[in-house]
């Protein structure tokens, strides 16, 4: 693993400091007491925002979090009902609930219990043109 | 009596380290018995040996009761420490070792039984006489029987786990429609972290401040307290910042809890390190749970009494030590800040990934307790705690002050960390002035932290960091992270 | 009365990012006032602001009056804290510290003169009854005069730079023969490190044990003492290891000698943090000086009182602080070891060169004070002392064990360092009995270290790290470095 | 500067791991609580060597310790005593004295007072078959 660097700005008749460490798809920042990260790899990021653009029709909960599956509540042509909880997952040894946002049908459930998912990963699709769907309790 | 020569440590993280670090300067060798996730931890580097007892998984490593028990015996360890969490209030577990002709370094697995489970502790301490909260801990455990007696305790009642602790397997349920999914939820968790799905209820005290007494009983059955905790600051019933000792105690309910500590403890038998904690509300206490183990906060004891608590529990397992009490009195105060790997933007959302560079501001009065270090990494099968910050200093508004510089002058990259939330709940009137509630975080942090806004100075550094990494790179502030459903939203770009 | 907003530090190294780290905590800015040598130290990386004050000798810099001022000024600092050593015990500073309408954060000139000068201390201390060692402290400094008085005093004696400190400026002398080189060393050493030539001769105690008092005046002119620590194991009259407190002082004893500091500081109105040494023999104290500033082991005192000496300091000199002696007791032990970069398998000799990897093992009740990190040079201008560990533990036997570990545990590359020998000196039956006099070096450890055989693992090891820098290195063991004169006479090779 | 590598390494039915650096012409090692440097230029170290056995009749005072000199209380024609204070020296605020360790005569004084010298530099030269010379009092 490379070392974390230094780096140095000039702005505003002041000299700065702060440190940087590019790590896996994401450079973190410490500056000031603050740290930051920022996602280095905008190919990645353009191309999933386009094929998004590309199936506005469909929207879908996603996983917040890597973790592991632990319920799932509703099946493929199902209706949802905003707020209903959909998913349960467990991460770090604590319980998330997964509601979805939108009045919608399910159009396919991507995961089952058990399962050990990743960030990002697609759990339920619906049937829907709304652009909002899962979020965490 | 026995001299411990090689201690086996059946847990993980920060306090697999404490432990190591204890024993080293105890000159006793230790055995670490990790799951398969866990070699890259700092532990993993410290302890003399190390065995892979199982999975990933908690259920195949981490509460797997045969597998700890056969890793200490094969490595010729003569005891057992169960940190906190996982195994370390299980009674079966305490009497397996010893029947494995092992020391299990806390109280004795009769004792796990008594104050341990949440239920038969409540029947202890109401012949001591202690103050107990309104609550059903019944054995009829079907979800129709739970549901009508929180039905009559009336809302907001609490579902808890019999066998748990650190907010884990607890639910608050603040109405009747949410009372089903909430009470399966905590048997569900109960079931994942304490291997039990037994739960009980009870009233839920809405204004009620978090207060808890170290006991510590010697190998005589003599207990005494070394004072008490504050740990109001709790999100999720979990623990997020812990003071000793609390600035809301007047010496005389200072001293009649210690003393109803102690005589419930003393009830229980007990011996070793534990925690008697209760609820303040009102000028009223009541006892809450007696945890039969090390507690995460031990370290703000540590700090005001001038004691080494896992020293203390070694060496009183050995049958070599005792604690007088007459000699601790409490000076300064102490506050620990527990760092949790989480997206604080995102309402804490966790956090998993490769650690790169980590640092911690050292001084005088500092203490970092963390388990992970540059190039491990952080999954999601624990807990998200990685990392303690504790802070000393001769008064409260001093050891706050201290505790905000030192967060923000700690660095950890590749896993967001919940730094700037502790750092907002440090600078936060109610918490200055001491009078925070259980509820603090409902009340003050609900919506967690908005990512701030950029300064300029920040765009222009953030443009030059993305140039030196690569060039070309378009900026998304994410501070608060990739946005969970749609990480292309909210992003910005220097033009 | 006046509130410091910004604060210059007219000193380097670990004491320097000591005052940085207290003014951090208190929200105060920092100026470092640094050499052109300095520019790669923590304290530089630490400061707010940073003004170079002249070239790498201490008289273009750490000891020039003006530029320090000016350095101040510049920086629109409204205080300057001295540190130890260089201008910290400099009246004429302090003073002009004052006149360019700044604060000096220390006692006042005056107090300085009077109880830092070694001669007038004396005088003040036979006014106040202290016990005082035989000796010659008059105005007469020529060599005849000075050889002639050490005659009449009767070796051995000690001859002492009247501004000094530290062990810097003073040589024992055993017979007549060695007298006169000797004194003139003593006048060189003082010149350069204290710009003052003058000297006076002490009858050396061959068996005393080294006792200090920390004292503690506020601006109201009351002195308390903070206990008392024991330095008595030291090397050409230079501390190598520090406790708190003492394990040879009986209470009655240690409240006459504690009576007896706090009157010397109190006729001599010492404000701030001072210490008043004695030496101890056959039960018998007497005065041996006074240090009008902080002390390098105050760390010690701090960690058993639960106290910041600094901070203290600091709000002290902004006039909002007040030490009441009664708050405070001592709890535990604490032992500090200073690390020195310097060979211990070759009499000591410095050891100067780029700092690799530098890693302190922390952990409950250890601190580290450290001026350099990786990649910082450790020239030959200033103190070879580059980092102090300091543990505290609940009993003197746990803190000795306890350190053993922690200087195992440190790593540092790059330079050598005394590591070994701190280890071999806490190791020995006297140190651990508590027994040591200040003859302690001298009697046990007068050779310096061997250079310990190679176990045949090292052997294989020490091939594989050559073998994976560069193939076909031959091997030199070099634990105890380069041989002085001769590189390659006591180098031993795998065949 | 390059990071601080772990080597691990079997022995004897063990497994050892030990921390190492190269650091200018100096290897260290940290391995079960002790520090090691290890010189890494055996070459250089060689022809030193080797120019010094062709040159067996001239020893020398070699500085140390990098430092500056304070004192030169002989010079080139004058007797050394065995014992005989000759150069002395100051480095980290300490005044050291180099002292002959033979009866010899003094060839050539290489140095002068307010010298800043390097570890190894040749400060006297004698004229002597001995080949003991200068050592730290």
């Amino acid at each position: 693993m490379i070392e974390a660097k230094k780096i140095k700005f000039h702005f505003d008749n002041h000299d700065y400091e702060a440190l940087t460490q590019k790590i896996g798809s994401s450079v973190w920042v410490y500056f000031q007491g603050k740290t930051y990260s920022i996602p280095a790899t905008d190919q990645n990021l353009k191309s999933r925002h386009k094929s998004k653009s590309a199936n506005a029709g469909v929207t879908a909960i996603l996983s917040p979090m890597p973790g592991k599956i632990t319920k799932v509540l509703l099946s493929a042509g199902q209706n949802a009902e905003v707020g209903q909880v959909v998913i349960v997952m467990e991460a770090m040894k604590m319980e998330y609930t997964l509601k979805s946002e939108l009045k919608a049908k399910i159009k396919k459930v991507m995961t089952k219990v058990g399962d050990q998912v990743a960030l990002g990963q697609i759990l339920i699709e619906f049937e829907s043109s709304s652009n909002k769907a899962g979020e965490k309790k | 009596m026995k001299k411990i020569n090689r201690l086996a440590i059946a847990n993980r993280g920060e306090v697999a380290v404490r432990i190591i670090k204890a024993c080293e300067e105890l000159g006793i060798e230790t055995v670490l018995l990790h799951s398969e996730a866990d070699m890259g931890s700092r532990a993993y580097r410290l302890a003399t040996k190390k065995i892979c007892i199982g999975g990933a998984q908690t259920n195949q490593s981490y509460l797997n009761i045969p597998a700890n028990i056969q890793g200490a015996l094969a490595s010729g360890a003569d005891a057992v420490h169960p940190g906190f969490g996982f195994l370390s209030e299980n009674a079966d577990f305490a009497e397996a070792v010893e029947k494995a002709g092992l020391i299990f370094v806390g109280p004795s697995a009769n004792s796990i039984r008594l104050l341990g489970d949440k239920i038969s502790c409540k029947q202890l301490a109401a012949k001591a006489g202690l103050p107990l909260i309104p609550g059903y801990s019944g054995k009829d455990q079907s979800l129709d029987c739970l549901i009508s007696e929180a039905e009559k305790i009336g809302y907001p009642v609490i579902v808890k786990a019999a066998a748990g602790g650190g907010g884990r397997g607890m639910k608050l349920i603040k109405n009747s429609t949410e009372a089903k999914e909430l009470i399966e939820s905590a048997q569900r968790e109960s079931l994942s972290a304490f291997g039990s799905e037994q739960v009980f209820l009870e009233k839920y005290l809405d204004r009620a401040k978090h207060i808890e007494f170290q006991i510590f009983g010697d190998s005589s059955g003599r207990v005494v307290h070394l004072f008490d905790r504050e740990c109001s600051v709790q999100r999720r019933h979990q623990k997020i910042i812990e003071e000793a000792i609390s600035s809301s105690l007047s010496e005389d309910l200072r001293k009649k809890m210690g003393e109803a500590a102690v005589s419930l403890a003393t009830l229980g038998k007990y011996k070793g390190a534990g925690t008697v904690e209760f609820l303040l509300q009102d000028g009223k206490f009541y006892l809450l749970e007696v945890n039969t183990r090390l507690q995460v906060e031990h370290s703000v004891t540590e700090m005001v009494l001038g004691v080494d608590l896992v020293k203390a529990q070694i060496l009183t397992a050995q049958g070599d030590f005792i604690f007088k009490t007459q000699d601790h009195s409490p000076r300064g105060h102490a506050i620990e800040g527990r760092v949790y790997a989480e997206n604080p933007y995102q309402g804490g959302i966790p956090s998993t990934g490769l650690l790169g560079h980590v640092s911690f501001p050292e001084g005088p009065g500092r203490r970092f307790e963390y388990g992970f270090e540059s190039g491990d990494q952080i999954t999601s099968f624990y807990d998200p705690m990685i990392a303690k910050v504790i802070v000393w200093d001769e008064s409260r508004p001093r050891a706050i002050q201290k505790m905000i510089k030192v967060l923000e002058g700690s660095v950890i990259f590749g896993v967001h960390t919940n730094i700037p939330y502790l750092i907002a709940i440090l600078k936060h009137p109610e918490f200055i002035n001491g009078t925070m509630t259980t509820r603090f975080i409902e009340n003050n942090f609900a919506e967690g932290l908005k990512v701030p806004a950029l300064a300029e100075k920040e765009k222009i550094l953030f443009e030059k960091v993305l140039s030196a990494h690569k060039p070309s790179l378009s900026l998304q502030d994410a501070q608060g992270g990739i946005k969970t459903n749609s990480p292309w939203n909210q992003s910005w770009r220097i033009l």
